[in-house]
């Protein structure tokens, strides 16, 4: 299998679906002849030219209206927001009208549509630039939330998240499109919606990560397994709406401690509904209260320092271990 | 009969003593030139209606008349959803068309059956001239799962797939982005369809008006743009809302063509979206048409509508563009009166069926709830 | 004390904050010459005049921007959107400026402005109108989130919020603008932002409720002392950021169980916030898991009995208080 | 030494030479407006010098003299951060303003102290000209703590409230809506001061350009907003990303008075700020400006710049804002050889002063991630 980075695999994915499916198109701002502006895009258009990558003005609430429509109309748009902050500027076509038209239409229009791009915090751009939106979207019924954390995932899930006749956000980590890994070569690989994966088995202790804390929590666990002797299970739900919780449950069930380490920040996160959904459904196997690591409880600052103790880190999630062990 | 089905239009011979008994009424909220002024007034409708003969000349007759019946039927049946709408039958909010019925009509009924729609809320009449049946429309009203979505949209809500009516959107401007991507859709299809795209004209003053129109513009999509000016977005007039008013030139900033249509006139607007679907299947390009109309009712049917004078909406109703289109007709010798009082009687007939269909038709059964969210 | 309605009472406070202190001024469409589209506005326009009550063309991002504009230049503008959903074009201008200007300013810029109007749902209004937005806000550092649930709060926290120094939105309930009871005569009465109330006292479960919940947790809690013989405690958070945990959790510590009832979808809720909250806090004092009621996990239906079926109740309250307390 | 730090301008004696001995290159992405002309470039050059002797004549030469050295700052200032950031000690982007500089200095030093300044993450030059120390801009790049913002903001966001900068923000045309609140307040208060809202020419096609001309004339806010054309954004020209080139005419749409200005000119800069600026202060209006100017360096430091040709930053740099100011000084006698070469010792020193400051600047205290969230 080769090996690739997180960036090509999204990259081979959006390839694929462009030449599997001739309604596939991506849109968004310098895609095409910059190449993306991490680069996520290279080459596309050179190779598929105007009608399949599309460059746009800075118009989010406009281009995520066009995607809307023309899914609406049978395609299968995938816009790329630039970052996902910019996105917040488009949720209106993203939260009341993607979300709804399904609904509102008894089933009749669906919304085959894909918005994607980087979310969480990047390499000190502060704080309209580091911000994490999987609650943000995940809240509302409608929509579906993807975020891989290998490049195997990220393949996987980005092809299938285009053949969902649903829209869905699909959330990178820019700072893990460099990220490594073995990538299956099948054309037609796909990793389904809604099935968590055990990303490394463990007895003692369960740590749910998503996205950038993925591996932040196996290294975590390594450290945990050499220096407390604790088996640590990582789990990576990898889509987050519908989240697959009966496999947390399960682990949690077995090692009866949880923790839960996020890039967001804390308030009515996805690490709160995981961990109230694992308190209703595994209440008598919790041996200590659910331990959640978020992002600080502030903007994000500039400055190294700042920003390194605003962030999730290994450390933190070996406290969250020790903690939940009693340790 | 006809009498009470369309009160506010009387018989064509009363017209020049109504005319001159009418007061002259300044629209509080607005400025000079929506004053109305009942000689400017008498000049204009006799212009209006000599355009109109003109244009009904080269038009088949059967077309013709079949615009009036759908114009007939949005006015009957949206009396009678004011009527039920007063004794609990319909819920939520309620948007009426009436006064707006020739704009609907002159643009969808310029259209094939592969082009699409797309409009706001008040989108009943949109939604009937598309060709989704009234008991549908009622029913949905009703909030009963015959309705048009099977109950989950009511009043604002509209959707047919099979009619390509795109709905029935609630956020102000929302569907103006939608629209143009619509279109986009038919653009890269290579098919040489087109997009009505209906909006208010407070909706103007949303960002994606100008996000929209720009990209349609740079990218050649074949969206037409429909600004349904009817003067006021809930109680505030376009003066009140808008720096400047002249909505059809706003288009050039975009480059993108124009023009300012008479929405009383159902031909003038049927000839000015003949104009612009031209102008999209022929070289893909967009078009913006404001048409100038009046709402006759509240913005909704809670409106308690203080932010006009009885006397500014009953010198709007003297440009009624379901009376001009009837007497052009009768005028051109295309209808007779009892060809006029049998579609009034049809589109009662219509209506009623409607309403009965609405009452015997069952709630929505409580699986429904959760059933359309995702598609599988 | 005179008895008002949550309408009346917002209207006082308005009134009695524009007389207070020349930089407020309410701005939003149809806030003037209208009265407001539910009339919290009512007379407002006719007693001060343009400068103080502002009639808007529909362009939310717009006066949102120009509301925070205003206030970094020290006005103190009070923002009504129509409805909260209409809110989400804005919601760039709320969440990524005015919650992070004080932040990236390092202190310099406050951003004194209240973002107010009704969340959740109305009457059948479908999908598009019908949504509850507190987690939406809550999530982000920067903001404060009210929901007052009488007309003394809405009075009093209105009257806070508007002399606070920072961004808050204060979501009202349209179903709610009717409710009356007493409020202070008081010009100078507020009551704190960041300070839980206890709406009824009990013993042996705690039903945190809020905004429209809240009549509903103390019809279930008079409901279950009659026929459940259940002694139940209503706590009323009233402000969700900064959220008052210390009162809820001393709460549990007392009754041991916990149900939460929200107007709001389920997923990362601000019920799910609550919930693992008091599971850090009180993990040994729980004896059920949290039992949570939130809307439906659909877009809201326009129909009346799928409407119905979709909100929270009475009977769905006491659903849960029997479960928490194993009846 | 003045070859290394302004590596882009050459002795002014060289230029007809290197006039005729330049090529002409087609601008890829733009439309035939932009095309590079030797032939019209000098002729344009000979016109802009006469009109800026003209406007010299009538300014006080020690005013003139600090705009020169304000660029000359700005640019100095700007070589040095693309230096340290190569080498890291800048870190996320850097949006670097060389080229533009005639638009901050012509347009705020036509300001008074009570105006209000507010610009887009490109935002270094503005706040030096608005006040703020160069130690305090170069610090906050640092991420120090002596810097503007104690290291909160970094290079996209400096404030001050002291010197009514009101930043530095990430948002392409967020800041278009803030400033026509601040110019709001500040006629709410009855002041008859101003705002400068700057924004980029590809923020022009964000819906809030579009919400907020239009209340900024419905509610006359004297507004000045100045559209730096630098005919980039990012790598999308502006051909590619708007369907009508003229941006100053977009403010017809809304009735507001508008001017097109050649951004390399700080007079012309300076003179029709003037004007919209008495235009706000006496008639409470605004007014757009477009100023068109060229982006010399890349976007942000990581921009890899394939999207333009050498030649064509070369052509646009023989219309060098800086060379141009210094000419048109000495040729009217307001500055000797001497004394610009002791303006960019200056802004040297200064800037070395800046870069020492920064180095020596502790990293902020860990308390810092909590503070400044919330005002008491
Ligand atoms: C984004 C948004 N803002 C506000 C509203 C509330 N609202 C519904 S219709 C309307 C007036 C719209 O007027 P116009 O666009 O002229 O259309 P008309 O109702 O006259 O057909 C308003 C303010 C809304 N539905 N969506
Ligand atoms: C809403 C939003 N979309 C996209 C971006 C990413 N971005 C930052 S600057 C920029 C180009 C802006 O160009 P222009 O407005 O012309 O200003 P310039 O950079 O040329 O000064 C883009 C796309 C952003 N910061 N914000
Ligand atoms: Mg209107
Ligand atoms: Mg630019």
């Amino acid at each position: 299998m080769p090996t690739l980075t997180i960036r090509d695999a999204l990259n081979e994915a959006l390839r694929e679906e462009i030449i599997r499916d001739d309604n596939v198109f991506i849109m968004g701002e310098e895609v095409a002849e910059y190449d993306g502006a991490y680069k996520v895009t290279r080459g596309l258009w050179k190779e598929f030219g105007n009608k399949r990558v599309v460059d746009t003005p800075i118009t989010e609430l406009g281009f995520a209206a066009l995607g809307v429509g023309a899914a609406m109309a049978g395609l299968r748009p995938v816009i790329e927001f630039m970052t996902m902050n910019f996105a917040v500027l488009a949720s209106d076509q993203i939260i009341n009208h993607a979300a709804k038209m399904s609904y509102m239409s008894d089933g009749q229009f669906n919304i085959p549509i894909v918005f994607r791009g980087p979310n969480g915090s990047a390499y000190q751009v502060s704080s309209q630039h580091s911000q994490a939106f999987e609650a943000f979207y995940a809240n509302w019924p409608g929509l579906k939330v993807v975020m891989p954390a290998t490049a195997a995932d990220a393949k996987g899930l980005l092809k299938s998240a285009i053949r969902d006749d649903n829209p869905v956000l699909f959330l990178e980590q820019e700072r893990m499109y460099g990220l490594k890994d073995d990538v299956p070569e099948d054309d037609d690989f796909t990793i389904p919606l809604g099935v968590a994966d055990v990303k490394r088995e463990g007895a003692d202790c369960t740590v749910v990560a998503r996205s950038m804390t993925v591996p932040l929590a196996m290294q975590a666990a390594e450290i945990a397994q050499k220096d407390l002797d604790v088996s640590v299970e990582v789990i990576d739900p990898r889509t987050i709406k519908p989240l697959d919780i009966d496999t947390i449950v399960e682990s949690v069930k077995k090692t009866n401690r949880l923790v839960i380490a996020e890039e967001s920040h804390a308030f009515a996160s996805v690490g709160a509904e995981i961990s109230h959904q694992v308190m209703e459904n595994a209440f008598d196997y919790l041996d200590a209260p659910v331990f959640r690591i978020s992002t600080a409880e502030a903007p994000m600052p500039y400055a190294k320092n700042l920003e390194e103790l605003a962030l999730p880190s290994v450390e933190k999630i070996i406290e969250g271990i020790k903690t939940v062990s009693y340790i | 009969m006809a009498k009470t089905t369309i009160p506010k239009t009387k018989k064509s011979t009363k017209r020049p003593a109504r005319k001159n008994g009418a007061k002259v009424s300044a629209t509080r909220n607005d400025d000079g030139s929506d004053k109305f002024d009942p000689v400017a007034a008498q000049a204009e409708y006799l212009k209006r209606k000599e355009s109109q003969l003109e244009s009904i000349k080269s038009t088949d007759a059967d077309l013709l008349k079949e615009m009036l019946y759908q114009m007939v039927l949005g006015r009957v049946f949206e009396q009678k959803c004011a009527e039920v709408y007063r004794i609990g039958k319909i819920g939520g909010f309620c948007h009426l068309y009436i006064g707006q019925e020739a704009i609907a009509v002159g643009s969808q009924m310029a259209l094939r059956e592969t082009d699409y729609v797309i409009t706001s809320y008040r989108d009943h009449v949109q939604a009937m001239v598309q060709g989704i049946e009234p008991e549908a429309v009622m029913a949905e009203l009703y909030g009963k799962a015959g309705g048009n979505v099977g109950g989950k949209g009511g009043s604002m809500h509209m959707f047919s797939k099979e009619k390509n009516f795109f709905g029935g959107h609630g956020i102000v401007g929302g569907q103006i982005g939608i629209g143009t991507g619509m279109a986009y859709a038919q653009k890269y299809r290579g098919d040489d369809d087109v997009t009505l795209c209906f909006f208010g004209e407070a909706a103007v003053n949303q960002g994606i008006f100008h996000e929209s129109l720009n990209m349609a513009q740079l990218w050649q999509i074949p969206c037409i743009y429909i600004c349904e000016n009817n003067r006021y977005g809930m109680g505030t007039s376009q003066s009140r809302a808008m720096s400047t008013r002249n909505i059809a030139k706003k288009a050039e900033s975009y480059g993108v063509a124009n023009e300012f249509v008479d929405g009383m006139d159902v031909m003038a607007v049927r000839e000015a979206t003949l104009r612009a679907i031209e102008r999209g299947r022929k070289h893909s390009l967009p078009t913006l048409l404001e048409m100038r109309a009046y709402r006759f009712m509240g913005h909704s049917m809670s409106d308690p509508g203080k932010y006009r004078t009885t006397e500014e909406i009953k010198n709007f109703q003297t440009r009624d563009p379901i009376e001009l289109f009837h007497e052009s007709l009768a005028e051109a010798g295309i209808i007779t009166e009892e060809e006029f009082e049998e579609i009034e009687a049809r589109a009662k007939q219509k209506t009623q069926e409607a309403v009965e269909f609405s009452e015997n038709s069952p709630l929505p059964d409580e699986a429904e709830l959760f059933t359309g969210i995702y598609k599988d």
